[in-house]
């Protein structure tokens, strides 16, 4: 079992979403972030002065999944986000998890990631 | 006429205009509630530019062209010339019992900013500033005054016997058409309609949106009240009777319309309904009797949930609802006096409506042609998703604050 | 009384009129603000709802039970029947030097609304919102005017020499009764109260609460200065200045008490403080003079402080403060008349607190308890715990906002 | 003198006197939505608690220290005695063709507590709570009245021929000047210049910042319209025409500037130029014509965009431009009377000017400097990393919504 | 050492919290976010449009435990978690931890956690 | 590859964005949460009533780094973090990457972290 953490554009996640559906990934957690790269940072400009802004708005897309599914995960990703050709679209990690558990029903292992 | 009589009327005058004054605020405040987060400053500023550029074009040509005092061409267009020019006794009741040059002035200019805003409303979250500021700038300085001039600068409708007391069909009728084509011409937010159907884009904030609605309910005595023209005890307090009575039927119209629609009690219903409800009346505020204005706003309450559903039905997307409250219940209120006034023609009313309605698209929809082809209408894709704040002013309405910006 | 005094009177009323509504949004807005985030959709509904109902319940029969002029039970109860009857020269002095008929009906409206929006307060973020609806319909049209006629109506209490000049007893007391009946049936919202003893439940938005406080303390400047009924220069001047005065000495003593308690200045407690001195002055505004109007309202501001903090200890849960600002200053305010004023007896003004403590604390149990049986009275606590927002409404105040629901 | 007169004059100077009122929520507003979130309930507390001060000790030595009768030494210092001592005929036009004893002091008073709010902006999210409190009292009780008796006591400058009608000088001035010396001695807020040079340090709420000016621009109308000091229809009008055009006019000359530096348009900057117009036109609101008054406007808007940069290069750290839109304004239209109108002589403007800025420079440095060898004058870097609202209050303005408070 | 993430419902953070410390497991990290998941979406009303709402708020609790301490924290978790038996109680997941540090004191690994 | 989770204090992070950048750690990601520790709970006053809120406002800090970095990066927080003397500075958790992919150019593995 796989937690795929994925930072992605903001505006990119109602499509990953359905990208993520369409190849049987049901399951997912989303949240906000900022986040720090390469990316060119976007300025802004308040009571006269201009600035840049270099932490920018993210999303951090967790997904655990069983090892067969993570191609899955990745290719849903991945299809939307290269879309774009600027820096800064953002990153996957793969981390192993030892152990999941479905708090519902106590289910252990690779029945309760679905 | 005792001058003491004038300095009350006059008085009541310009507490009236600041009433009206408030309602920008009303209008901003509202606007900005109901859009999201990440266009808030756009709506801000568009709001509050608009004042400036209202009352700056005002007072350089929409006095004089909406009061022209004679026409040039028939009883349809007539000027007065740039700038203000008080005459002798500008400020003596042989200028006019109920107030001086200058109250007159500053209490319709007042008003004139309010059509332009009207619009900002329906165009919200996709309008390019710039196009916008052009467009609202045209259509204050220009069509809203020769609009007006037709009834309230005594010219042909006025002259036909069409009545309107405070406006249901000269303000907000006018900013209403333009409303309708603004939203037309543009389209919908990205997002909003889907295959699946309508796509709600929800308002960011509940109690900025019911600051708006009570502030603009609250600058609707100004708006009513000072259309008696004087401190006359009996019009002015039927006046305010009407318009309450009127906006709590809106009230009460469209909750128990949307309650039964979609079984559950929408907030933002029950605030456009009040709106809905103050428009109606005002065509004939002071004609129509308070039983009667209770009926004509819960008929408003009920026609602006209607409307809000058809539109979007329609795929007509109004972030705010603006065109239902302002140009739905602006007709039906124009009507109302027909209706409900023994004193006014239903045919008349109806002409006027028309007339009205041609104007309006016609010049809007030229308006709107011509900024298309100078600079565009629209924001880019990228921008209109980012949001109007950061794409087009480089700034936040909420620095710090967490916020999901899109679902 | 030349007819131009009229109309400067009548004028000064329509404007208090309008200043007492926005008394409504100040409401709105303090509640919203001193509850959770996940309530304000319900908080704003309400409050917008209860203005309509009140100002058309009043035009149907609160009116004409308020003032019926003549009495049918004793000098207890009277009825000048269904609807608005401006009767010939309603709008002449021969009516009234102060107003016009329809002027003397909207003031009256206006306040009329304010108190259910009191209870409104004490029950948030837990009452069923038809239930609160219904009782808001029946205490508003039904026990409000009744109360009101004992004494402004020119009865029973009148003719003791009961005094209350704007209300502290008969708007703020008659809702304040209510609002305690209701917190105590209701019982304290999930998690008020721990083994460990009060647990704060923090409002949402402190600037909103502060919009609203000042906006209270704005319209109160047509609800005490209108209840002069006429625009008298002394009269209304001295009110101004009392009124203005108490305020300012409700924030110092709330001030000085709270800082002094938890040796932190505590913003929440300096604004109701300042409501505190408003309602506390309210009953004697005309009549007391400045020096000792700061005396009433340091008194309420300390009062208000000690009270929020007595009713924790007794687990009645208030949201907003409202028992003790609306109640407990409303009794001391009308104390205080019998204190700072000769011309008025304490033991009457002693009698009159009590005469509407009764009746009010019997009448709302009793809707409460058919509502109750009827409905119920509180929403399920799956659906406290998500918020009425969502559970009533199916709606946020806030979308998109991240925002922490639980500690 | 008909008593009617006397009766409308009088109304109009009451509610002259609330429009003043609710410039202070505008203050608070506008304050705390260009500051940061962590600051809020600290900004609102200071600013509530102002108005409760400044009202008290107007009433216990301001009005006869500002309005002394016969002056002590020479024409430069007088005082009435202390509290409130209406004589004879207090409410009677004998005392005054425009108003009461009792609408004096309470117009008088709404006016005091602006000095210090103005300084309240300047010194945000920095100063200690304690020591803030104590300047505003010694300033509004001592400084404010006494810089008042010169001109408007009918003291020295008075007889001079300095002319300034509503206060661009004596009320926004004086509470310029001593912003900027806040300013000065507190120094920057923690990480606004860094050696990369300026650093904005964001506001955290646009809509709650528009609300302020708006709510600012509606109470001006008090503040201007009330100067005249009667309902005088032709004086009213002309200053409400006045008013408004300057404010629109500091829109637009703001907006063109910012927008042509930054090249974006800059929200914060036409809400600061809408109030720099209107303290711009605040000096001359009755002797300026209206197409002078636009101008007056633009220049202001113009001043107002400068001088907020130029600060920033001085790093003076003033987070609402209280300084800029104030000081410099006020400076401005001081001026303006000299330049626009033929009846004023620039020489004896600037005199005044001049005497203002050496006054009120000494005395708020020899307060501050007091002070801060007495309590501090800042609060720890620790408590100001933190927030005002944890160090000082212990509350936050925002339960429960997540809010980066660092970058 | 390992880590816990929880996906919990909002409204069981109080009583978790308290099952947690009850099970002197004192130190741990919450923050927000959406769930996507099997559970029955939420319908909401927007000005007369109804729509379904299936990213729903929740929280996400982090505990980072000494091995033998594992079963502590699943268990007050799932205590309080099973009470309700709709769909959408939430996923406990576990990864391994290499190192862990106490930023205070730079004490590392097994006495840093706690 | 390394995944370090660091939990600050929110005030800490500009100066410990800086430590990173300059040593050469250039990407990173953050959000807010809220961290129940050691810590001494602040006291909160509301309408009289005083209360200890445990949970307090952190910063919670990803960065992702291949092995050699690892010290560098923890060097950097602590350096910022250790200033202060008094409990609840935080902790750092080092959890194992498995794969790691830059989304704009599907880079994988070492290549894609930086
Ligand atoms: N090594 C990393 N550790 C943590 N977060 C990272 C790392 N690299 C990238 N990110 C996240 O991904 C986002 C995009 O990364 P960036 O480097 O700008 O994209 P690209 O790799 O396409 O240039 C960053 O804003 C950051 O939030
Ligand atoms: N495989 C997963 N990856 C990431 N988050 C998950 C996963 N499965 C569940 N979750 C989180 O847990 C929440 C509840 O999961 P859900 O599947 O609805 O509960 P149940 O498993 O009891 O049906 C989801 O909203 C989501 O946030
Ligand atoms: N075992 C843990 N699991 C998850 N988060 C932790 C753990 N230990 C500490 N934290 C996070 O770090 C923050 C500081 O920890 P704390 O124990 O107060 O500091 P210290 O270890 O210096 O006493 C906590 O508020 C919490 O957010």
């Amino acid at each position: 079992m796989k937690l795929i953490i994925a930072i992605i554009q903001p505006e990119e996640l109602p499509e990953i979403k359905e990208e993520l559906l369409k190849n049987k990934i049901y399951k997912f957690t989303v949240s906000n972030a900022l986040g720090q790269g390469k990316e060119v940072p976007i300025t802004e400009v308040y009571r006269g002065i201009a600035h840049e802004i270099s932490l920018l708005k993210k999303v951090r897309l967790e997904i655990a999944v069983n090892d067969e599914y993570v191609d899955n995960a990745i290719d849903s990703i991945i299809k939307v986000a290269q879309g774009a050709k600027d820096k800064g679209r953002g990153k996957i990690f793969i981390l192993p998890i030892e152990e999941c558990i479905r708090l519902r029903t106590n289910e252990r292992g690779k029945e309760a990631i679905g | 006429m005792s001058t003491t009589d004038f300095t009350i009327n006059n008085t009541w005058m310009l507490i009236s205009t600041i009433l009206v004054f408030l309602m920008h605020l009303g209008f901003a405040a509202l606007e900005a509630g109901l859009t999201r987060a990440k266009n808030t400053v756009n709506i801000l500023f568009k709001n509050t530019s608009i004042v400036a550029i209202g009352l700056l074009t005002y007072a350089l040509c929409g006095f004089s062209l909406m009061y022209p005092g004679d026409f040039i061409l028939g009883d349809w267009l007539g000027f007065a010339g740039f700038g203000l020019n008080p005459g002798e006794n500008w400020n003596t009741p042989s200028y006019n019992v109920g107030y001086t040059y200058y109250t007159d002035f500053i209490f319709q200019a007042m008003f004139a900013a309010t059509a332009a805003t009207i619009v900002s409303g329906a165009v919200a979250e996709r309008v390019k500033l710039s196009s916008f500021l052009l467009f609202s700038t045209l259509y204050v300085a220009i069509v809203y005054p020769i609009a007006g001039s037709w009834k309230w600068g005594g010219g042909w409708l006025d002259q036909l016997g069409f009545y309107d007391f405070a406006g249901s069909t000269l303000v907000h009728g006018v900013g209403g058409w333009a409303a309708l084509v603004g939203a037309y011409v543009l389209g919908p937010r990205i997002g909003k309609y889907t295959r699946k159907g309508a796509h709600p884009i929800k308002g960011h904030n509940m109690p900025l949106t019911a600051i708006g609605v009570f502030l603009l309910w609250f600058g609707w005595y100004g708006f009513n009240g000072g259309s008696v023209l004087s401190a006359n005890p009996g019009a002015v307090s039927t006046v305010f009777v009407t318009t309450t009575l009127s906006a709590a039927g809106g009230i009460i119209g469209s909750m128990i319309l949307s309650w039964y629609l979609s079984n559950k009690p929408d907030l933002s219903m029950i605030l456009n309904g009040s709106l809905a409800g103050l428009v109606g009346i005002t065509a004939g505020a002071d004609v129509i009797d308070p039983a009667a204005s209770i009926l004509v706003g819960l008929i408003s309450g009920l026609l602006v949930v209607s409307s809000v559903l058809y539109l979007d039905s329609r795929k007509i997307d109004d972030p705010v609802g603006a065109i239902s409250v302002h140009l739905i219940c602006g007709l039906w209120g124009t009507l109302a006096v027909g209706i409900f006034s023994t004193d006014h023609s239903i045919s008349i009313q109806l002409l006027g409506m028309i007339s009205y309605g041609v104007f309006c698209l016609a010049s809007s929809m030229l308006i709107f042609y011509l900024i298309d082809k100078l600079l565009g209408l629209r924001v880019d894709e990228q921008e209109e998703i980012v949001g109007l704040d950061i794409s087009e002013h480089e700034m936040e309405a909420y620095a710090g604050f967490q916020i999901f910006n899109v679902e």
